[in-house]
């Protein structure tokens, strides 16, 4: 049992931090309805300039080597970077491409990503780098001690972030006027033009929150796996949340990405010594795929209804 | 001048229902295949041959296949390697298991299994659309490449997983030279290419493309969409699976399931939306626009560039090249090259008067 | 009016239908007769539409029956419906944007033929004979729509009057014996409603098909109609030859708009 | 680019000297790497130290014999299609054709593998690819050089035995196996088992799916299983995850043993502290203490032609093995050229023999340089691997140290199933082996 509740909660942790991947398709899509294939490059783009920052700015500016200042302002300029991204990307692929239809949008991200890839990699090398956010990943001794309950602190941590970034999200689309207005763009594009809500400005802060989220999930996961290319496929992970949860829904990412995550480690540990392991690779679509057949907009995806 | 259709009136339905109702065109397909078929054989180097041409005909038909499900019945997939994946590893064990199996009966066996394949994966998009079901198709992706891995069959016991393909004898005539295989794959493409381009004109294509473009209205007329849709899935996975086949045999020689992986089902969807959604000439551009352009951005940087910047810098540039002309080819035209070179033809039409 | 209205054909009887708690459809009967015009008419959101998407089987409703030719039923799908003879048009067009005029008409006869996919790729023979067999039907209905130009035109790009009037062809080409009309008049000019009242009533007549009809323009409504149907809010307020529905005081006071 | 500056300047030189004069001979090497993707940093590591050792020949000895080496680039990005473009656009540059084609990747390694043999270019796959091409009868033009996956694997088991005080001391010992779910993966499956049995140890596969980077619930079991030593089969980013979860499940870090693609820079330094106390197997070592590399620094570093962008790079494992890369393929070419004809330009046919008859003894190593730096060598018409040792290497949290000397495989029993398994590969494909006791 103790086992059991180890994996479940290992499961539920590492299901947070699909959702932050999740999410940040969740916010485009919602907006702009774009299925942004880019959204796995722009995690790694946004994690390897942090850490390009990290390296370079004490030559720059003199500041102390893994110091507080030179980690606040490499985030800040990394998050320009994500901002000036999101602006080139609005201006260079999505205003020239405006009433397009979806399979065109998704195919431009998909351009997106080899650019992105391409400048990221190009500016900052190839070279694979550690990330320490000073968090150790190591276990939580109180409950090993008292519950003999593997907990990583870092998981607990990365957690903690997520569930912040989401309240504040959840938050700033409530009670700010950008919010109300992206929530406005997302319920209906023509409407909010007619009220005066001019899209463009609407879609780059879009996709800036996207690449905030990215900056952040990027951070995370680096930390976790180091700060690589491979960042790119912690959007593999994130799909099946996305499909799950409904494309549109942002509490549908973080439940999505909960059920994901404990299911299918439990899958990997009770299921999987029978057919032969590594049965995560499809098993979350698999499982997201059996629920969409019940529920085919998703869990809390938006019931579409043909009208005729 | 040259491309005028005025004059060739059609004095029956017969006429005006030919594959390709302009003479201008007929005569262009014919030239085109002649030039491929005879020309190019005594032409091409090696390089050409099994570099460039086969590949791209290889990917071609993968593309045919993907456009049929994607194109013309408007479901989006993601698992097109995945189902090239059981083309080559259905062929091999025909090929392996069966004494005397000939090999055009195999590579259809081993397409027919990924149709089959195709229609047990296609079954969720009788409740799933959009985006959603191209996630879904995912499932296919990996769960085919892990089910390849992991039972051992397929592979023949092989201790690494792979499979190599047999050698290709038709009649007697042993298919071992770049030529012959080029040939075996042309012949094999365009007899496919002309199938798909009859089945899209008649009654079958009309009923896919009446599901994609309203499924309610579809059924309302009269269309099961369950069996449209699943048709499309087969019909699409048998190319994917033929395709497949063909890449094991003519190609490559020696697979690895992993070489059909999620990103060469991503290349073939490249394909078919650079090439033009819902076109069998568009699935053959994209298919050598996507499989040339590296390519060429791989021969043409460092020469102009080698010096000046690092080699991994020219990597990478390549690289930006790529993704820019995707998204400047998408904005100058999103549907597609097929449709460039139908305003190309239209323009051609009216030379040297325009209206 | 030369043809005979004959024995009833359809007969719908306390149809009930909701969409997740909201009343569509309340309890509703009425009958059609072979070779008749029968009006649907009401105000909007009177579950005008729903009436004909029980009919074809496009919504299920959850109480009644439907009759159609003597087979009892309460639900079946659309494609059953289409093969028992019922075709009908959209209010908000519903053909297929990416196919030709022709292809569009062409797909209307899908049930009639009868080649296999296999027939289909090799295009010869039986599927060859069959296809132009087809077109010749098509270009009928081409002929009598008065669209030959505009047969190879993408439908997405002719203006709204001619895409209600391929919509109409692709339903005439499936041959239906009761044909379902779904504001076939909406958004036109006065010529083109002409037009599309003339092509109505030639279908009628002609072909002797039955068609249901739903339009708001009550000029022509009562002009064509052999019998009218009145619906509100989901209810049937009025049932009956054209005169009789117009002096109906709840039809009346629906269209004014005091009784509620 | 080098190829195109010497060309022109052998013709200018022959310009000027008269047409009598032939223009000096040159070897031409197609390198089929990759430097965006995934796998972009061990990529542009070891075609850097690659090119790197092939400049410092040029610069300083003139070439082999007289023969400058000249190459090219190409770029497959770990694609096998990709490749197999490059293998042919490859074939026929320079005098003499591809000398010798090394692709880094068993992907492409697979595609290209029914081809060298018609084309008689060697293929050359140091630590990957096909590990029964070691037969030679049955893959003349195919090299898995110093040593193969099998091999690899028994030396693990040697490593552990000495780590646990003998063979006899491995009955009853818990091993797990964690691998990249892949044909990679499953290649010492056999071996291991085979050897479970003879020794009584228990092993338990574990298979991570691709790319590896959540190892939860592998973690937990084996965190459950309390296994005696892991074996770390993995590949990119699955290995520092590997090392992170381990940290995070509280499993030992000495206890855990890397395969030679888990054993680098690349692998640890994202695992942070983690990685401190990790041991991984190695065909070569870390380091830029030896006369090789101090020789790259002054000849090629030092005149500012160097490869690396980030000149730090120099002596990581990856760059390391480039240069191995390198310094074999000069070895093999420099040996062809005794038979064939010193000064000469070869072909891939005549390189192949310089393969097949390579002799690396310490002697040797120690002129060039590099005693410790890979090990002997010594390869033969039946044997294609020629070596079959590897060193183990711990990171101490900043750098790689040498923990073992050369360890030798269990070469009896691998050499049993490399015989077996071409066997099967020559029956399948209706080839007839060479008889080795008629080649020179």
């Amino acid at each position: 049992m103790q086992f059991f509740f180890e994996v479940l909660i290992g499961g539920l942790l590492s299901g947070v931090l699909y959702a932050l991947v999740a999410l940040g398709f969740v916010l485009i899509f919602k907006a702009s309805g774009v299925f942004n294939f880019a959204q796995g490059a722009m995690v790694f783009f946004a994690a390897l300039t942090f850490v390009g920052f990290l390296e370079v700015l004490p030559g720059w500016t003199g500041l102390e080597e893994g110091g507080r200042a030179v980690f606040w302002l490499a985030f800040v300029l990394s998050l320009g970077a994500m901002v000036l991204l999101a602006i080139a990307t609005e201006r260079v692929v999505l205003r020239p491409l405006v009433n397009q239809p979806p399979i065109t949008l998704f195919m431009a991200t998909i351009g997106l990503t080899f650019l992105v890839e391409g400048i990221a990699q190009g500016i900052w090398g190839a070279n694979v780098r550690g990330l320490d956010l000073g968090i150790q990943d190591e276990p939580i001794e109180y409950m090993m001690e008292n519950f003999n309950i593997l907990i990583s602190s870092f998981d607990v941590f990365a957690a903690t972030v997520a569930a912040i970034l989401v309240a504040a999200l959840a938050l700033f689309f409530q009670y700010t006027r950008i919010g109300r207005a992206l929530r406005a763009v997302a319920d209906d594009h023509q409407a909010a033009l007619s009220i005066g809500i001019p899209l463009r400005h609407i879609w780059v802060i879009v996709w800036a929150v996207a690449g905030f989220v990215a900056l952040v999930a990027g951070m995370i996961w680096g930390a976790r796996n180091g700060v690589q290319f491979a960042l790119t496929f912690t959007a593999l992970k994130a799909l099946p949340v996305l499909i799950l949860g409904g494309f549109t829904s942002v509490p549908g990412a973080i439940v999505g990405g909960l059920i994901i995550g404990a299911s299918e480690k439990l899958a990997e540990v009770y299921v999987g010594p029978f057919v032969g392991g590594g049965i995560e690779s499809w098993f979350p679509y698999i499982l997201a795929l059996g629920f969409l057949l019940i529920r085919p907009e998703g869990l809390f995806g938006e019931r579409h209804i043909d009208r005729v | 001048m040259l491309y005028r259709e005025a004059g060739q009136f059609k004095a029956s339905y017969e006429a005006d229902q030919q594959i390709f109702p302009i003479l201008q065109d007929r005569v262009g397909v014919l030239l085109l295949i002649g030039f491929f078929a005879l020309a190019v054989p005594l032409f091409a180097d090696q390089y050409w041959l099994k570099a460039i041409l086969i590949p791209v005909l290889i990917f071609s038909l993968a593309a045919i296949g993907l456009n049929i499900l994607t194109g013309y019945a408007g479901q989006l997939s993601l698992g097109s390697a995945a189902f090239m994946a059981v083309g080559a590893f259905g062929a091999y064990n025909f090929m392996l298991r069966i004494d005397g199996m000939p090999f055009l009966v195999a590579i259809l066996l081993g397409g027919l299994c990924a149709a089959a394949v195709g229609v047990l994966f296609g079954l969720p998009s009788l409740r799933i659309k959009g985006f959603y079901l191209a996630v879904a198709t995912l499932a296919a992706q990996f769960f085919i490449v892990w089910a390849l891995v992991k039972i051992e069959w397929f592979s023949n016991y092989s201790s690494s997983g792979v499979i190599t393909a047999q050698e290709i004898e038709i009649l007697g005539f042993a298919f071992d030279g770049p030529v012959s295989k080029y040939l075996l794959t042309l012949f094999v493409v365009v007899v496919m290419a002309l199938l798909a381009k009859n089945m899209v004109r008649s009654t079958t294509g009309r009923m896919w493309m009446a599901v994609r473009d309203m499924d309610v209205a579809a059924e309302v007329i009269g269309i099961r969409l369950m069996r449209t849709k699943l048709t499309a899935f087969a019909v699409s996975s048998f190319y994917c699976g033929v395709a497949g086949a063909l890449y094991a045999y003519t190609y490559i020689g020696t697979v690895e399931p992993e070489g059909f992986n999620l990103d060469l089902s991503f290349k073939i969807l490249f394909m078919i939306i650079i090439g033009g959604v819902g076109s069998i000439m568009g699935s053959f551009l994209g298919a050598a626009f996507i499989v040339l352009l590296p390519i060429a951005l791989d021969v043409t940087v460092p020469v102009l560039l080698g010096d000046l910047v690092s080699a991994s810098f020219v990597s990478n540039l390549q690289l930006i090249v790529f993704g820019g002309l995707i998204v400047f080819f998408l904005i100058v035209e999103p549907h597609g090259l097929a449709r460039l070179w139908q305003i190309g033809k239209e323009k051609l039409r009216l030379w040297p008067f325009p209206h | 009016m030369a043809r005979e209205i004959g024995d009833v054909v359809l007969k719908m009887e306390g149809i009930s239908l909701s969409f997740g708690g909201v009343k569509a459809l309340t309890n509703i009967s009425f009958d059609v007769r072979e070779h008749e015009i029968r009006s649907i008419i009401g105000p909007n959101g009177a579950g005008k539409s729903s009436m004909l998407n029980v009919i074809n089987g496009v919504y299920h409703p959850q109480e009644g029956q439907v009759t159609f030719r003597g087979e009892v039923r309460r639900d079946m799908e659309p494609h059953k419906a289409a093969k028992q003879g019922i075709a009908r048009t959209f209010q908000n067009i519903a053909l297929f944007k990416g196919m030709s005029v022709l292809d569009n008409i062409m797909t209307g006869r899908n049930l009639k033929m009868t080649c296999n996919l296999f027939q289909h790729a090799l295009h010869w023979g039986a599927a060859r004979k069959e296809e132009i067999e087809h077109r010749r039907k098509v270009e009928e209905v081409i002929d009598f729509l008065e669209i030959q130009s505009i047969r190879k035109t993408p439908v997405g790009r002719l203006p709204y009057g001619l895409q209600k009037r391929v919509e109409l062809g692709r339903a005439l080409a499936a041959e239906p014996s009761l044909l379902l009309l779904d504001e076939p008049m909406a958004g036109m000019n006065v010529e083109e409603k002409q037009d599309m009242c003339r092509f109505i009533l030639d279908v009628n007549d002609q072909f002797g098909t039955t068609i249901v009809l739903i339009e708001h323009d009550m000029g022509v409504v009562m002009d064509i109609s052999d019998r009218v149907v009145v619906l509100d809010y989901g209810k049937k307020i009025g049932d009956g030859e054209p005169d009789e529905v117009k002096n109906n005081p709840d039809v009346i006071s629906a269209y004014l708009g005091t009784s509620h | 680019m080098n190829l195109k500056k010497t060309v022109i300047l052998g013709a200018a030189v022959a310009g000027l000297l008269g047409s009598s004069l032939a223009i000096a001979a040159e070897q031409f090497i197609g390198l089929p790497s990759y430097r965006v993707g995934p796998y972009a940093a061990g990529g542009s590591g070891i075609f850097g130290g690659w090119i790197d050792y092939m400049q410092m020949i040029n610069e300083r000895d003139g070439g082999i014999n007289g023969v400058k080496l000249a190459w090219e680039e190409c770029e497959t990005e770990y694609n096998n299609a990709r490749g197999v473009e490059c293998y042919e656009r490859l074939k026929e540059k320079g005098e003499t054709g591809n000398t010798v084609f090394q692709p880094l990747s068993t992907g492409i390694t697979y595609s290209v593998l029914d081809k060298v043999a018609k084309d008689k270019i060697p293929l050359v796959t140091m630590g990957y690819g096909r590990t029964d091409a070691a037969d030679g009868r049955v893959f003349p033009y195919v090299f898995p050089l110093i040593t193969t996956y099998w091999s690899q694997a028994t030396t693990m088991i040697k490593y552990i035995a000495g780590k646990e005080g003998g063979t006899d001391k491995l009955k009853g010992k818990k091993i797990a196996l964690l691998y990249h779910d892949s044909a990679y993966g499953k290649e010492p499956h056999a071996v291991l088992e085979k050897m479970a049995e003879r020794y009584g140890y228990e092993l338990t596969k574990i298979a991570v799916a691709h790319p590896g980077n959540e190892q939860q619930s592998q973690w937990l079991q084996i965190r459950q299983l309390k296994p005696d030593w892991v074996i770390l089969w993995g590949w990119g980013v699955m290995n520092p995850t590997a090392l992170k979860s381990a940290a995070k499940t509280g499993f030992s870090r000495e206890k855990m043993l890397g395969v030679w693609w888990s054993g680098a820079e690349e692998d640890t330094v994202p695992a942070g502290s983690a990685a401190k106390g990790f041991t991984a197997a190695g065909y070569n070592v870390a380091g830029d203490n030896y006369p090789v590399i101090k020789d790259i620094e002054t000849h090629v570093y030092a005149k500012g032609k160097g490869n690396l962008e980030d000149k730090s790079r120099v002596g990581s494992v990856y760059y390391n093995r480039g240069v191995v890369h390198g310094l074999i393929t000069v070895e093999a070419i420099r040996k062809a050229q005794e038979k064939y004809g010193k000064g000469k330009a070869l072909t891939g046919e005549q390189v192949r023999w310089g393969f097949e008859n390579l002799d690396l003894d310490d002697k040797r190593l120690a002129d060039l340089g590099a005693t410790g730096f890979l090990p002997p060598l010594k390869t033969s018409c039946m044997d294609h691997e020629g070596s079959g040792r590897v060193k183990y290497q711990q990171w101490d949290g900043s750098k790689w140290n040498v923990v073992t000397d050369w360890i030798e495989a269990d070469k009896e029993m691998v050499r049993g199933m490399i015989e077996e398994s071409a066997a099967a590969y020559a029956k399948e494909k209706g080839i007839t082996p060479r008889d080795c006791s008629k080649e020179m």
